[in-house]
């Protein structure tokens, strides 16, 4: 466990606070992206290079985005009051978080398991071939829920025949 | 003490010589023979300052060269003389412009995100920069040499998206996220073409390394014509692809919608001054430049010498032709195109380009496939097919988007 | 001294359970994409410790896993953004609370 | 090792692309058409690549697919393709896309019409590739449902008298076949089409069919005779065979351009395709007894319906009965193929040239029929539903272009050297002479025929005076030429180079006659 | 010497070239839009002067080894398509045959080219006219060198098509349409004879190439194979396979019975009926049957010396030579009587083959070609002199107006009756009507020769009294007019060729004949002092059909337009007769034509009620069926299915209850629930 691990575990585990606790959603939206960062930079630390530059690419490039599209168009009013959030509700989830949290690491901390040293290496080309023989079933699914997915967001999203546009 | 001074002499004179000898390695046995004085455990990070600094140094100085150019080009393509002040031949343009911008007053909006309007700037320049460390700049000159470097490049590039909306979304103004959205919408739409563009690339040489690209693009068909990749019929098209894409994702004319001044007052640029404003015109000028050099690195064959008989000239100094002759391109086309429609950019990307570049793909594996064809007009036949495959379809996406779209008929309201 | 492989696990899952916070205590539906996003990514840091750690050798299920994650993830998110904006057309509203028309 | 499934990617891209047209353009009749048209176009690079892959020298299955599917009832999915199955997967490659073309300028139809036609073409794919009887007749049944929608929604004034009988006499040919197949499966449990040829080929079928019908050996020819004739049916109504042809006159006169052009260019393909893939391995005894019957009733459909067509005043008749004359020339080879050929010197080589005539006949037919078909439907809409013999006049001086297509077609369809109706009908002759003389001697009345009707055709629309009425005939657009161009340079192609398209047939067709010619001598 | 063979060998494997000319020429006129008038012509015309050049090459070439040599035919074949085991080759050929066939055509069809570009200068089709003629050019030229039987009768129905587009080129007239089908229907029915005899041959001999080192069907081991089964008793193949062929050129050639198709052909442009239906296309069948004379004589052995096939050619031939003849007689279209002089000159060369006069036959072929090829322009020139007029009754006293069209006119007309020594027609005719009179087995084509003969001295007269003669009959309005140079120029040419060609095949100097069989040409007059009594009858008939028609026509002028012929006032029945050219197409219309009408509308009837009702009857089986199998569906299936249905709806809605809407309420149970269960599983609980 190194500094740099702890620095990119705080980035992390802040950012997503962060994304969660923040009342302006824009806020929230770019902690996301922090700790989305942090996690790129924890699986670069890690050494999976290519998932490194997949998150930045796909979470910073387009999630967030997206989300950010999403909250300015959900936005009802400029500084109208926010929704009236019951307390006890808020009190509830965090209470069921935290405790979780803390079985999750109890059984985390519970559980011998040993680390393996030295450096473990995966090259782009490696991952290819991984793909297009291994996984290539799966990698066709996957393509087919985003396409799937592309599909069904627009058609979702884009305004229905005769909805005037706001 | 003076031995090892000696000793340190003698290597250095050995380099200098060196370097005299070989010129196309200069740069790299001058940045190892720094780096060998530093003891140990320093020199990665000196071996990193140092690439940084040459970065940053040969970046910026073209920055300025660029930014004299541009000016210098679009006055003498409308039939004026350009700066011409400052300087012989107005040369000193550009330090004049810095100085003036460093000395502006920064002003923040009052409702403004203080914070964020601070940083937005920030990042994006830091993004750009960091899209230039994996470029191959000659022979063994990438300042990183990573196995999946077409993805950095883009994973970086994708964040100076997030940078342009902080930009627009800090500065509380109106034009300014209209600008920012813009912006978005037209770099992610290209973001598309541009990928898919630069993925024929690696299809055929089957590495995300920048570096195997440019050496797969070496040597001469027939002695003479070089192995570029734009000499084939999906590396024609793939370039021609991504020059658009490339246009658009720096936000130049005729893609320069989200930062044009007549309709948004700048977009996200709105509200910014002084240096930060500075930062982003780096910031423009140097993404402009680090999508040239991929497009150099990726389709023109990188650092290789179009001629065989040229082959002596520095590696790096090809590069820096193409780069230049690319720039002077963007700032040709600049002259010379008007700006398009925001529906007319949508559809450009969304209904001619991507579809041309899945197509592209596709003609880029018939390419692989083909390659092991031995009958006499295999090239010919190749050829054809490649350039039927994607002029048919080019003509009827070009088609569609030609037609005509009917607007309502505008009411123009005047003042009574 | 803690193991990494350790480390990581505590990472991922204190980063699900603040995931799983702001899911369970925020109203608004976008708050809750993103604490699944987390949630999600918490997930991948497992499969990428796993991989680092494990003490299986050369096996790149772990990185083959995250990679189909983040992609399902991103389906994960536009379709539930969208939703999310159809919603809002309908309700005008993005709280969680006001769309229970569903109900029994 | 698995390698890619060609074959089943050239099955199943048009349905899954028929699956999105009729779900996605339903309505949008303009969009559906050009999505059609790409989509159609996908299976042409699969069958490029098939094409290139294919080695020519090699007689057997190729690209072979085999995958269990009922395995106590040895029903197998399994397709493979050899020199018989390539033109014809080739020629609907060409035609689909064609098809769609032809009709760029229709207005009734949408993307349900589009759909019905990619689904069409898949089944066809699965018809000329499938192995085992099951799918092969899945695919079968599969290509009448959509041609039958497509007649009965969208065909002329007399749809519904021309669809359904074409429905329910092919269904009634199917279901015979059927019957005999499972008689077949019943007596030597294998619905491989391999291994029944096998079969077919040693005589095994027969004992076979006694032993485990529970039958005496006296009977066992009668139901082998019987089993022949079911499968017959099915396969010569499709085709058609005299006289189980009147179906067709009305369903082509009917059915909308596009369709029609399938119809005659690849649907009438599977019957001659049923006929060399089934009947012709499997039964050569059968057909052999049978000779001079099927011989006749092959020469009076070539001999009939070339007469008929001089007869009928509808061009789309006349091209119809044109088509039965034509295939007619198939049927003959086919059946010559199996005559007893000990008396034949160079036998084999003889019922190669046949058998490479029946498949080039059948590739070029398809290719000028269409390209007919397509210009009467241009000269229909043109001349506003018009499209008897006697209504035009002259064209040729307000079209020139219009007609030297349509001309060259034409040409092509009567058997003009040169062109590639020629080299088929000249092997079909040549082989057919030397196996039984009076068949092709009696065939050349056809050939008179078809010329006289086709050259009538000629004279009364395209030559004499140029009525007022016509005098704003457009000729051919842009559009259309180019439409019209792959099959005219085609025509060309195979009339000039045929070893392209006879040196993929020529060791299969060389191999079935080589175990033909020696079969019981 | 070597060189030399070498340089024939590369000629031969390169003569694929000259048919290829004018082929190209023609694929780029097809797309040639109609206003490049100029750029056709000249390609035309270059196209065509160039496969001169290169026949005149392809000509010198044959002559270097001409005596003696083994190289006198050479044969060059290529591999076209797989059939089984064998290939089919096609190939060419060059002997001394093809390489004069195609001398000729090349020439005349230059001469007729420059000739067309005048006579056709006002047609708007003009560019696709140039496109036909280089189109059939390059077709017949194919059939001239071609080594194949197969390539044969492919650019046999290509220079048919040819002739069909061109006899139809002004379409929108019906007669010309209606001219243009009868010529192709017609040559079809001969030509399905040769596509017969074409795959029996195959069959029989196992090869259509013609010369192939020993192995082609027209080389002895061939013959002898086709022969042997029948002096062993079987069947008799080869005459049977000859006659089939000679179908064929029945058909193209216009023999008596297909001979109607000829005439009518005439409704094509002037340039069209000279270079097609006089001088080249029509000589293809005697070509033909020349090509095959091995062939055609082979069953010689089997009747001692006489072949049946060709007794049947030369009867056809002389049958047809003096029918045609005596139809000429009695025609008034200027054109049409040529015609039917052509159909009648074409049987005298049929005639010359089958009586073993083969090299007579040929070498008429060459003079026909060119003294016929002037005669069709000469009356083109007239035609387009007298303002598109072709009735010789409305003619006449033009040869003042028009007096080069006149004196080359008269050349022709000379040529073609036979006037002695100085005409190319005296020689060539005097061969044939010399190895007629040689021929043993019968004297009939000698005596229908010699008929012949006068009568075509008296119908050329008589149309020369009717045309250049008399007082101009025509609309006086329009004089008559000479026309320009390029029509005039190549008429003077022809003309020449038209004189000078007879003394290449005189009886003393017989070259042309020798050089057809290769041997080496001898001078001397004992030939033509020998045959002199033949030559004083032959002259007799020709001096005696001169004189009857210029003393019935031109020394007294024809009366007027309307006025009957002076036949038709002697002997108004048979002149009637000869006039509707013995109502053979009458018959023909009355037989053949109605029984086809017939049995079309019989096979349409049958379609209808017959075939028809056997499909209705199977549709109405069915429909009863369905009828029975939807009664039961809707009383016995259905009625079960829909009670089953209700229950189940009416159960369903009591379990939905469970649900209150808040997500979040259902995640924080699932949270909490799955805290717990890690909880128990720390706290050891064993499930």
């Amino acid at each position: 466990m190194s500094i740099s691990f702890i620095i990119i575990s705080m980035i992390i585990l802040l950012g997503a606070a962060a994304a969660v606790s923040f009342s302006n959603l824009i806020h929230c939206a770019l902690s996301l992206a922090v700790a989305m960062v942090g996690l790129a930079m924890l699986y670069l630390h890690l050494g999976a290079e290519f998932v490194g530059f997949t998150q930045v690419l796909v979470y910073v490039g387009a999630v967030s985005i997206v989300v950010l599209f999403a909250i300015l168009l959900t936005r009802p009013a400029p500084f109208s009051p926010g929704v009236h959030v019951p307390w006890h509700g808020r009190v509830t989830g965090i209470l069921v978080a935290g405790l979780v949290a803390g079985m999750l690491v109890g059984a985390v901390l519970g559980t011998p398991l040993t680390s393996h040293v030295g450096q473990r290496v995966i090259t782009v080309k490696q991952i290819g071939m991984e793909l297009m023989t291994t996984y290539a079933a799966p990698l066709e699914i996957v393509g087919l829920l985003l396409t799937a997915a592309l599909m069904g967001a627009v058609i979702l999203a884009a305004p229905e025949n005769g909805e005037k546009k706001p | 003490m003076n031995e090892l001074f000696s000793e340190w002499v003698r290597r250095a004179v050995e380099t200098l010589s060196e370097m005299l000898r070989n010129p196309d390695q200069a740069p790299v046995v001058g940045k190892a023979f720094i780096v060998s004085v530093f003891p140990e455990f320093l020199q990665g990070v000196v071996g990193a300052f140092i690439s940084i600094a040459a970065l940053i140094s040969v970046f910026g100085g073209l920055f300025a060269l660029l930014t004299l150019m541009e000016r210098k080009g679009l006055g003498r393509i409308q039939n004026r003389p350009g700066p011409n002040r400052v300087g012989p031949f107005g040369i000193l343009q550009p330090v004049a412009d810095g100085l003036k911008m460093l000395t502006k007053e920064d002003i923040v909006p009052f409702r403004a995100d203080a914070f964020l309007h601070f940083i937005a700037p920030v990042i994006l320049v830091m993004m750009s920069l960091l899209t230039l460390a994996v470029i191959p700049y000659g022979r063994n000159m990438a300042p990183i040499e990573l196995d999946s470097a077409l993805l950095f490049f883009f994973a970086a590039g994708a964040c100076t998206e997030l940078a342009v909306f902080l930009a627009g979304w800090a500065s509380r103004n109106k034009y300014s996220l209209l600008g920012a959205m813009r912006a978005i919408a037209q770099m992610i739409s290209y973001e598309l073409p541009l990928l898919l563009a630069s993925f024929s690339a690696v299809l055929l040489v089957g590495s995300l390394s920048l570096v195997s690209i440019v050496d797969s693009q070496g040597g001469f068909m027939l002695g003479v014509l070089p192995k570029w990749n734009v000499l084939t019929p999906w590396g024609f098209v793939g370039f021609i692809i991504f020059m658009i894409g490339a246009f658009a994702e720096s936000n130049r004319s005729p893609f320069d919608l989200p930062e044009a001044e007549s309709e948004l007052i700048a977009g996200h640029l709105t509200e910014y001054s002084g240096f930060k404003y500075a930062l982003f015109f780096m910031a423009e000028y140097i993404g402009m430049l680090a999508i040239s050099g991929l497009a150099v690195t990726l389709f023109l064959g990188g650092w290789h010498a179009p001629v065989p008989f040229l082959g002596w000239v520095p590696s790096y100094c090809w590069f820096f032709a193409k780069l230049l002759t690319l720039a002077c391109f963007f700032i040709w086309v600049r002259a010379t195109l008007p700006r398009l429609r925001a529906d007319q950019l949508m559809a450009l990307a969304w209904k001619c380009l991507i579809p041309l570049s899945f197509i592209n793909l596709g003609v880029t594996v018939f390419w692989h496939y083909s390659a092991a064809w031995s009958f006499a007009m295999a090239l010919p036949a190749r050829w054809g097919i490649a350039f039927l495959a994607l002029a048919v379809p080019y003509t009827f996406l070009a088609r569609q988007l030609g037609t005509k779209k009917t607007f309502a008929r505008r009411t123009y309201r005047f003042a009574e | 001294m803690i193991q990494p492989l350790h480390a990581c696990l505590i990472l991922s899952s204190l980063l699900f359970c603040i995931g799983l916070a702001g899911v369970l205590a925020r109203h608004n539906t976008i708050l809750m994409l993103i604490g699944v996003e987390l949630m999600l990514n918490a997930a991948n840091v497992n499969f990428i410790a796993f991989w680092r750690y494990g003490a299986w050798a050369g096996q790149s299920a772990g990185v083959m896993f995250a990679i189909f994650s983040i992609a399902v993830a991103a389906a994960e998110i536009a379709v539930g953004l969208a939703l999310v904006i159809l919603i809002f057309r309908h309700v005008r509203t993005t709280s969680i609370d006001r769309v229970d028309g569903m109900k029994g | 090792m698995t390698q890619t499934p060609w074959l089943s990617l050239l099955i199943f891209v048009p349905w899954v692309m028929a699956l999105g047209l009729a779900c996605f353009y339903r309505k949008d009749g303009d969009a559906a058409k050009k999505a059609a048209l790409v989509f159609s176009l996908l299976p042409a690079l699969v069958t490029l690549f098939l094409v290139g892959h294919f080695d020519a020298a090699r007689a057997g299955m190729q690209f072979v697919e085999r995958h269990d599917w009922i395995p106590s009832l040895a029903v197998e999915y399994c397709l493979g393709l050899d020199g018989f199955s390539l033109p014809l997967v080739i020629l609907t490659t060409i035609l689909v896309p064609f098809a769609i073309l032809a009709s760029w300028q229709e207005k009734k139809t949408d993307g349900v019409f589009y759909a019905l036609i990619l689904f069409l073409q898949g089944n066809l794919y699965g018809v000329f590739t499938a192995l085992n009887f099951f799918p092969w007749f899945l695919f079968w049944e599969m290509s009448l449902i959509p041609a039958f929608f497509l007649i009965r929604i969208w065909g002329g004034q007399g749809r519904i008298a021309a669809a359904t009988p074409f429905f329910i006499y092919t269904m009634l040919g199917s279901a015979a076949m059927l019957l005999s197949f499972l008689a077949l499966y019943i007596s030597v449990g294998t619905f491989d089409f391999v291994k029944l040829a096998e079969l077919g080929r040693t005589g095994v079928i027969e004992g076979a069919l006694y032993a485990n019908l529970g039958l005496t050996p006296a009977d066992s020819n009668m139901w082998v005779t019987l089993v022949f004739f079911g499968v017959l049916l099915g396969v010569a109504v499709k085709v058609p065979l005299f006289p189980f042809h009147s179906w067709l006159p009305a369903a082509y006169a009917e059915a909308p351009t596009s369709v029609t052009i399938l119809l005659t260019g690849a649907l009438s393909k599977m019957g001659v395709y049923g006929f060399l893939r089934l009947l012709l391995p499997i039964f050569p005894g059968v057909i052999r007894e049978w000779l001079e019957v099927l011989l006749a009733l092959a020469l009076a459909g070539i001999i009939f319906s070339a007469f008929a067509a001089l007869f009928q005043k509808d061009l789309k008749r006349m091209l119809a009965y044109s088509s039965i004359n034509h295939l007619g020339y198939c049927l003959l080879g086919i059946f010559a193929a199996a005559a007893s050929t000990h008396e034949v010197a160079g036998a084999a080589t003889e019922i190669a040239a046949t058998l490479n005539g029946v498949v080039v006949q059948m590739f070029s037919h398809g290719i000028s029929a269409a390209a007919l078909f397509c210009f009467v439907g241009w000269i229909e809409t043109r001349g506003g539903g018009l499209r008897g013999l006697e209504d035009f006049g002259g064209l040729r001086k307000a079209a020139p272009i219009f007609c030297g297509l349509f001309g060259i077609s034409a040409f092509s369809s009567l058997g003009l050297p040169g062109l590639n109706g020629f080299i088929g009908e000249f092997l079909i002759f040549k082989g057919v002479f030397a196996l039984v003389p009076w068949a092709a001697v009696g065939a050349t009345v056809g050939l008179l025929v078809t010329a006289l009707f086709l050259l009538t055709c000629m004279e009364k629309v395209f030559h004499g005076p140029l009525p007022e009425k016509w005098e704003k005939w457009p000729d051919l657009s842009l559009f259309e030429r180019v439409t019209m161009l792959p099959l005219a340079a085609l025509m060309f192609v195979i009339g000039l180079c045929p070893q392209m398209l006879v040196g993929l047939v020529n060791p299969c067709s060389t191999r079935m006659a080589e175990w033909l010619s020696r079969l019981w001598i | 010497m070597i060189s030399k063979t070498w340089e024939t060998l590369l000629v031969v494997k390169l003569l694929w070239i000259i048919p290829a000319i004018p082929m190209l020429a023609a694929g780029v006129l097809a797309l040639t839009p109609r206003g490049y008038r100029r750029m056709a012509a000249s390609l035309a015309i270059g196209s065509m002067v160039l496969a001169f050049l290169f026949s005149c090459l392809a000509f010198y070439a044959t002559m270097i080894p001409l005596p003696y040599s083994e190289a006198w035919r050479q044969s060059y074949n290529v591999p076209w398509f797989d059939i089984g085991h064998e290939t089919v080759r096609v190939g060419w050929v060059l002997d001394p045959l093809s390489a004069l066939m195609l001398a000729m055509v090349t020439f005349v069809g230059t001469c007729i080219f420059v000739f067309s570009t005048g006579y056709m200068a006002e047609d708007e089709n003009f560019t696709r006219f140039f496109g036909f003629l280089t189109l059939f050019a390059g077709a017949m030229l194919g059939l001239i060198i071609s080594n194949s039987l197969l390539l044969l009768f492919i650019c046999w129905e290509l220079v048919g098509l040819a002739s069909y587009l061109l006899i139809g080129f002004w379409f929108h007239k019906p007669s010309a349409a209606a001219a243009a089908k009868k010529a192709f229907m017609t040559t079809r029915i001969g030509d399905l004879g040769l596509l017969i005899g074409m795959v029996w041959l195959y069959s029989e001999t196992g090869t259509l190439l013609f010369y192939d080192g020993g192995f082609g069907c027209l080389e002895t081991k061939a013959l002898i194979g086709l022969v042997t089964p029948a002096i062993s008793g079987g069947t008799l193949a080869v005459t049977g396979i000859a006659l089939l062929i000679f179908c064929g050129a029945i058909g193209k050639s216009g023999q008596f019975p297909l001979h109607v198709w000829l005439p009518d052909a005439m409704e094509g442009p002037t340039p069209v009926s000279a270079l097609i239906h006089a001088a080249t296309m029509v000589a293809a069948g005697v070509f033909l049957v020349g090509r095959m004379l091995p062939l055609m004589g082979a069953d010689m052995i089997l009747f001692s010396g006489s072949s049946p096939t060709l007794y049947i050619v030369a009867m056809v031939g002389s049958f047809t030579a003096l029918f045609a003849a005596l139809i000429a007689v009695a025609q008034t279209d200027i054109k049409r009587i040529l015609a039917y002089s052509t159909v009648s000159q074409l049987g005298y060369m049929m005639m010359a083959i089958g009586v073993g006069g083969y090299p007579a036959a040929i070498f008429h072929l060459l003079t026909h070609a060119f003294f016929k090829a002037l005669l069709f322009l000469g009356s083109g020139s007239v035609i387009h002199g007298c303002h598109h007029e072709q009735d010789i009754r409305r003619m006449g006293g033009i040869a003042g107006s028009m007096k080069i069209t006149f004196a080359t006119y008269a050349v022709g007309m000379m040529a073609l009756s036979g006037v002695p020594f100085f005409f190319s027609g005296f020689w060539s005719k005097e061969a044939i009507l010399h190895a007629a009179l040689t021929w043993t087995p019968s004297m009939l084509p000698f005596i229908f020769g010699l008929c012949g003969a006068f009568l075509t001295a008296f119908y050329m007269t008589r149309m020369m009294g009717y045309v250049f003669f008399g007082n101009y009959r025509g609309d006086s309005c329009h004089a008559p007019h000479e026309s320009p140079a390029t029509m005039t120029v190549p008429l003077v040419i022809l003309a020449v060729f038209a004189v000078l060609l007879g003394f290449a095949g005189t009886s003393f100097w017989p070259w042309c004949q020798s050089y057809l069989t290769a041997q080496r040409v001898r001078f001397g007059w004992e030939e033509f002092l020998h045959a002199w009594p033949l030559t004083g009858g032959s002259i007799a008939m020709v001096a005696a059909g001169i004189g009857l028609g210029w003393k019935l026509y031109i020394s007294r002028p024809v009366g007027g337009a309307d006025a009957p012929d002076i036949l038709e006032t002697m002997h108004p029945k048979i002149y009637n007769c000869l006039k509707n050219k013995f109502f053979v197409d009458e018959f023909y219309a009355a037989t053949w034509v109605r029984w086809c009408g017939a049995f079309a509308s019989v096979s349409d009837w049958m379609e209808r009620f017959v075939w028809g009702g056997m499909m209705r009857g199977a549709a109405f089986f069915t429909a009863c069926l369905a009828l029975l199998n939807s009664e039961t569906d809707e009383r016995v299936v259905n009625g079960s299915f829909d009670g089953g249905c209700k229950v189940l709806k009416a159960s369903s809605g009591k379990l939905s209850l469970f649900q209150n809407g808040k997500a979040q309420r259902y995640l924080c149970v699932i949270g909490a629930a799955f805290a717990l269960l890690l909880l128990a599983l720390e706290m050891g609980v064993k499930l």
